[in-house]
């Protein structure tokens, strides 16, 4: 066990345990908030495993917009303070399915790597990182411009009940 | 040009920090305040005559009178005058207002407003100043200020113009002030 | 580092997203936890960038297969990828979500009704 | 252990600077809002021109009830306050003082780091609009996600205008590529990063999200005592924060006479004018409404950064 291990260890049990938080509490906004919780935890493993860049991606992109947007999207449908019971449906299929996925992927991956010794890789600069995406990658990078703009487009018209009306139909 | 008027903005800010603040240190140094300022009233025990004036005037009968009569044997005269004589003159600063009609209406110059204006208590009981406290605020009451030179003369000066320059005059106490004019400055 | 570890946390992570997905009612819930099983992904893809890259130290690497050079860091670079992916599908996702709510006036999933009624559409 | 004594003289440096640095400001505010508004301010507190206004602030605010809502989701509610400082804590880190590595933990990619992480603040805001059972700290909440979401996007862009000049995303770097013809070629980016970093702290002409006279306090309404001073604190830091990066991106840091001597002293005299615009702006201008600043940030804003991006670019390749 090094200090990256202890790090991981801990980092990945907070992870998870958030997770599970957030799939299992009856508190609709104190979901989003385990999903801070976890997503940070995860942001902190990939800072152990040497992807700095991707790291602060995380917290810029996913803590500092997407859980936002879900938190704004929670209290704009009017969550409640406190329990909602009808959050839920039945467990059994869930925890069947959820159970047999996860639990399956973690054998399959501790069977595939037991126990091996990894070194720590150099830590992924911005820059070794924005040679690839623009050298390597640059195709995916341009297809997944345009479809962020066609997200974009997409969420406007979705949002605006003004674009798009027939005509003669009332907005 | 857009933006001329943020940039006034700034510009006014910027230009009343330079200049010095014109706030009153008041604790420190005492606040120049002008005659005839509200703060207290106090009362000149000599000029009351008890007619109740005051205390049947004021809006919330926050003026209690008591008073008995005596007999003043003036020497010479057929029979004994009487005369008021003031027992109680107290005003609950707890109701006062601070309208200011019992000072307007007393015929002998009795109330008078001073600027003193610290006088809270910790108890609202001792709000209730009695006739040796409205005394007492006596000493504050700044002199009357100076007449101004272009008004009207007061009554008791047009009297005494007139009683002075004798009968033959016609009414020239009304034409007190200046003979010239000056121009009221723009 | 034993790789295994954030495999393992990555696995599971995903486990419970699945759960979630299937066991949340509430579209805005299944959307976090679709968030969950993104992120499990990204977890192993970064994993197994760093694993790869600490194993092929040294390693001579056929020039034909790579014309711009090594590939280092894809794993990362994926990693953006799918992260800019949800960052676009939470934009769509709720703003299809809000636009129900506002329909409905609920953003319960098994409520949606697939078939076409008009009546069902109040306002 | 001399690494871990640096690490130790590092930490209490920036927690010194993050406790000392904000009550200055503080204080600043206090009295040129006072002079500018043709007053004296704070005079009694401490002796000499009330320099201890704060701190007695701080032991008023320690006194009071800190009182949780009935309704209100407690522990979130309580961790709210916390989560608005923590960030800006975690930014100081990253801000360098002076030449030669005079910075709490010289960072590959400070940029990012600090433009992430400042991104947390957020979820405070919406942590506290919420648990607090209130419809006027919702509404606040509401308003101030959607201003800080949307005024990230400027506040990015021209960051990344600035790292794309000077070729990395080091803040030290970024100082060290700094040369003085910045302020004209980046002038757009820096007027863009300075207003959307007001938004970001909702300082006043930005403060929609706390507007006292239609929200009573917005998201801190329900707060008292110990917790609303660390609203209050956050406030203060935030202005640190925002003047710091942009001395640090835009106004060459610890550029000026004798910087190998000296330069500490050029940053945080910077630091301090560009505190004093922050204060500034706020007694002059009038609150901003909510379609204002949406449409200051989506139409203005944003296309001035990417005009800037767009030039910083061609420059670039040109030379």
């Amino acid at each position: 066990m090094t200090v990256a291990d202890v790090l991981l260890l801990a980092l990945g049990a907070v992870a998870v345990g958030s997770g599970a938080a957030v799939v299992t509490s009856n508190h609709l906004v104190r979901s989003g908030l385990y999903l801070v919780i976890s997503l940070g935890a995860v942001a902190g493993l990939y800072l152990v495993l040497g992807a700095e860049l991707v790291a602060w991606v995380q917290i810029l992109v996913y803590v500092g917009a997407v859980v936002v947007l879900l938190l704004f999207a929670v209290m704009l449908t009017r969550a409640p303070i406190g329990p909602s019971r009808d959050l839920d449906r039945p467990a059994w299929p869930a925890l069947i399915v959820g159970g047999g996925v996860g639990l399956g992927l973690a054998a399959l991956l501790a069977d595939a790597f037991r126990w091996t010794l990894y070194d720590r890789p150099p830590p992924g600069t911005a820059e070794r990182m924005g040679t690839q995406i623009f050298g390597q990658w640059v195709l995916p990078f341009e297809v997944l411009s345009i479809l962020l703009l066609a997200a974009l487009v997409g969420a406007i018209v979705l949002s605006r009940p003004d674009i798009g009306a027939r005509e003669g139909e009332e907005a | 040009m857009p933006g001329q008027g943020l940039i006034n903005g700034l510009a006014v800010t910027l230009k009343t920090m330079t200049k010095r603040s014109s706030t009153q240190q008041y604790p420190d140094v005492e606040p120049d305040l002008p005659p005839r300022s509200r703060g207290v009233i106090a009362l000149l025990e000599e000029n009351c005559t008890v007619c109740m004036l005051c205390a049947r005037e004021c809006p919330d009968w926050c003026i209690y009178i008591d008073s008995h009569k005596e007999e003043v044997v003036v020497p010479g005269a057929a029979r004994a005058r009487q005369r008021n004589v003031l027992d109680k003159f107290d005003i609950d600063f707890s109701l006062c207002m601070y309208c200011g009609i019992c000072i307007e209406v007393c015929p002998f110059d009795a109330l008078h407003w001073t600027p003193e204006f610290e006088y809270a208590e910790t108890d609202v009981l001792n709000l209730l100043h009695d006739k040796d406290r409205l005394g007492d605020w006596m000493r504050t009451v700044p002199p009357p200020p100076a007449h101004d030179v272009l008004g009207e003369p007061s009554k008791e000066e047009a009297t005494a113009a007139r009683k002075a320059a004798g009968p033959g005059a016609a009414t020239p106490a009304k034409t007190a002030r200046p003979a010239v004019r000056p121009e009221p400055e723009k | 580092m034993h790789a295994v570890i954030p495999y393992v946390t990555g696995a599971l992570l995903f486990g419970l997203g699945v759960y979630g997905v299937l066991r949340r009612r509430n579209a805005i819930l299944v959307l976090m936890a679709v968030e969950l099983m993104l992120n499990a992904v990204n977890l192993i893809l970064v994993t197994a960038d760093a694993a790869v890259r600490a194993t092929l130290v040294g390693v001579q690497i056929e020039s034909w297969a790579y014309p711009n050079g090594r590939p280092a860091h894809s794993g990362g670079v994926f990693a953006l990828f799918v992260i800019v992916l949800a960052a676009a599908e939470v934009g769509v996702g709720l703003a299809i979500v809000l636009q129900y709510y506002r329909m409905r006036r609920a953003v319960h999933v098994d409520e949606v009704a697939l078939h076409h009624d008009d009546e069902q559409v109040s306002r | 252990m001399p690494l871990w004594l640096e690490l130790g003289v590092r930490v209490v440096a920036v927690v010194a600077a993050f406790l000392v640095v904000p009550l200055i400001v503080g204080q600043m505010e206090h009295k040129v809002m006072a002079h500018m508004q043709s007053r004296l301010g704070p005079m009694y507190a401490g002796g000499f021109h009330g320099w201890a206004q704060l701190v007695a602030d701080g032991v008023k605010f320690v006194q009071k009830e800190d009182i949780t809502p009935r309704d209100a989701d407690r522990r979130v509610f309580q961790l709210a306050p916390i989560v608005a400082l923590f960030p800006y804590l975690i930014v100081l880190l990253a801000i360098p003082l002076g030449p030669g590595g005079l910075v709490a933990q010289p960072m590959d990619i400070g940029l990012f780091f600090v433009l992430a992480v400042l991104g947390v603040g957020v979820v405070a805001v919406l942590m506290s609009a919420w648990a607090s059972a209130n419809k006027y700290s919702l509404l606040g909440g509401l308003r101030g996600a959607a201003q800080l979401l949307g005024y990230e996007l400027p506040l990015v862009l021209s960051a990344a205008s600035v790292a794309m000049a000077a070729g990395t995303l080091s803040l030290p770097g970024i100082v060290e590529a700094w040369s003085p013809w910045w302020l004209l070629w980046q002038a757009p980016a820096a007027l863009v990063f300075f207003i959307s970093g007001l938004a970001e702290i909702r300082r006043p002409p930005f403060d929609m999200p706390i507007a006292d006279s239609e929200l009573v306090f917005g998201y801190m309404t329900e707060y008292s005592g110990l917790r609303f001073a660390f609203f209050l604190l956050a406030e203060y830091v935030g202005i640190v924060v925002i003047a710091a990066l942009t001395t640090v991106l835009f106004l060459g840091g610890w550029h000026g006479p004798d910087p190998a001597h000296f330069g500490w002293l050029w940053t945080l005299v910077k630091v301090f004018a560009v505190s004093f615009v922050v204060i500034w702006l706020r007694v002059s201008y009038p609150r901003l409404r909510e379609d204002q600043l949406q449409r200051l940030c989506w139409l203005v804003l944003v296309p001035v950064a990417l005009a800037q991006l767009v030039l910083t670019a061609a420059v670039k390749l040109a030379l």
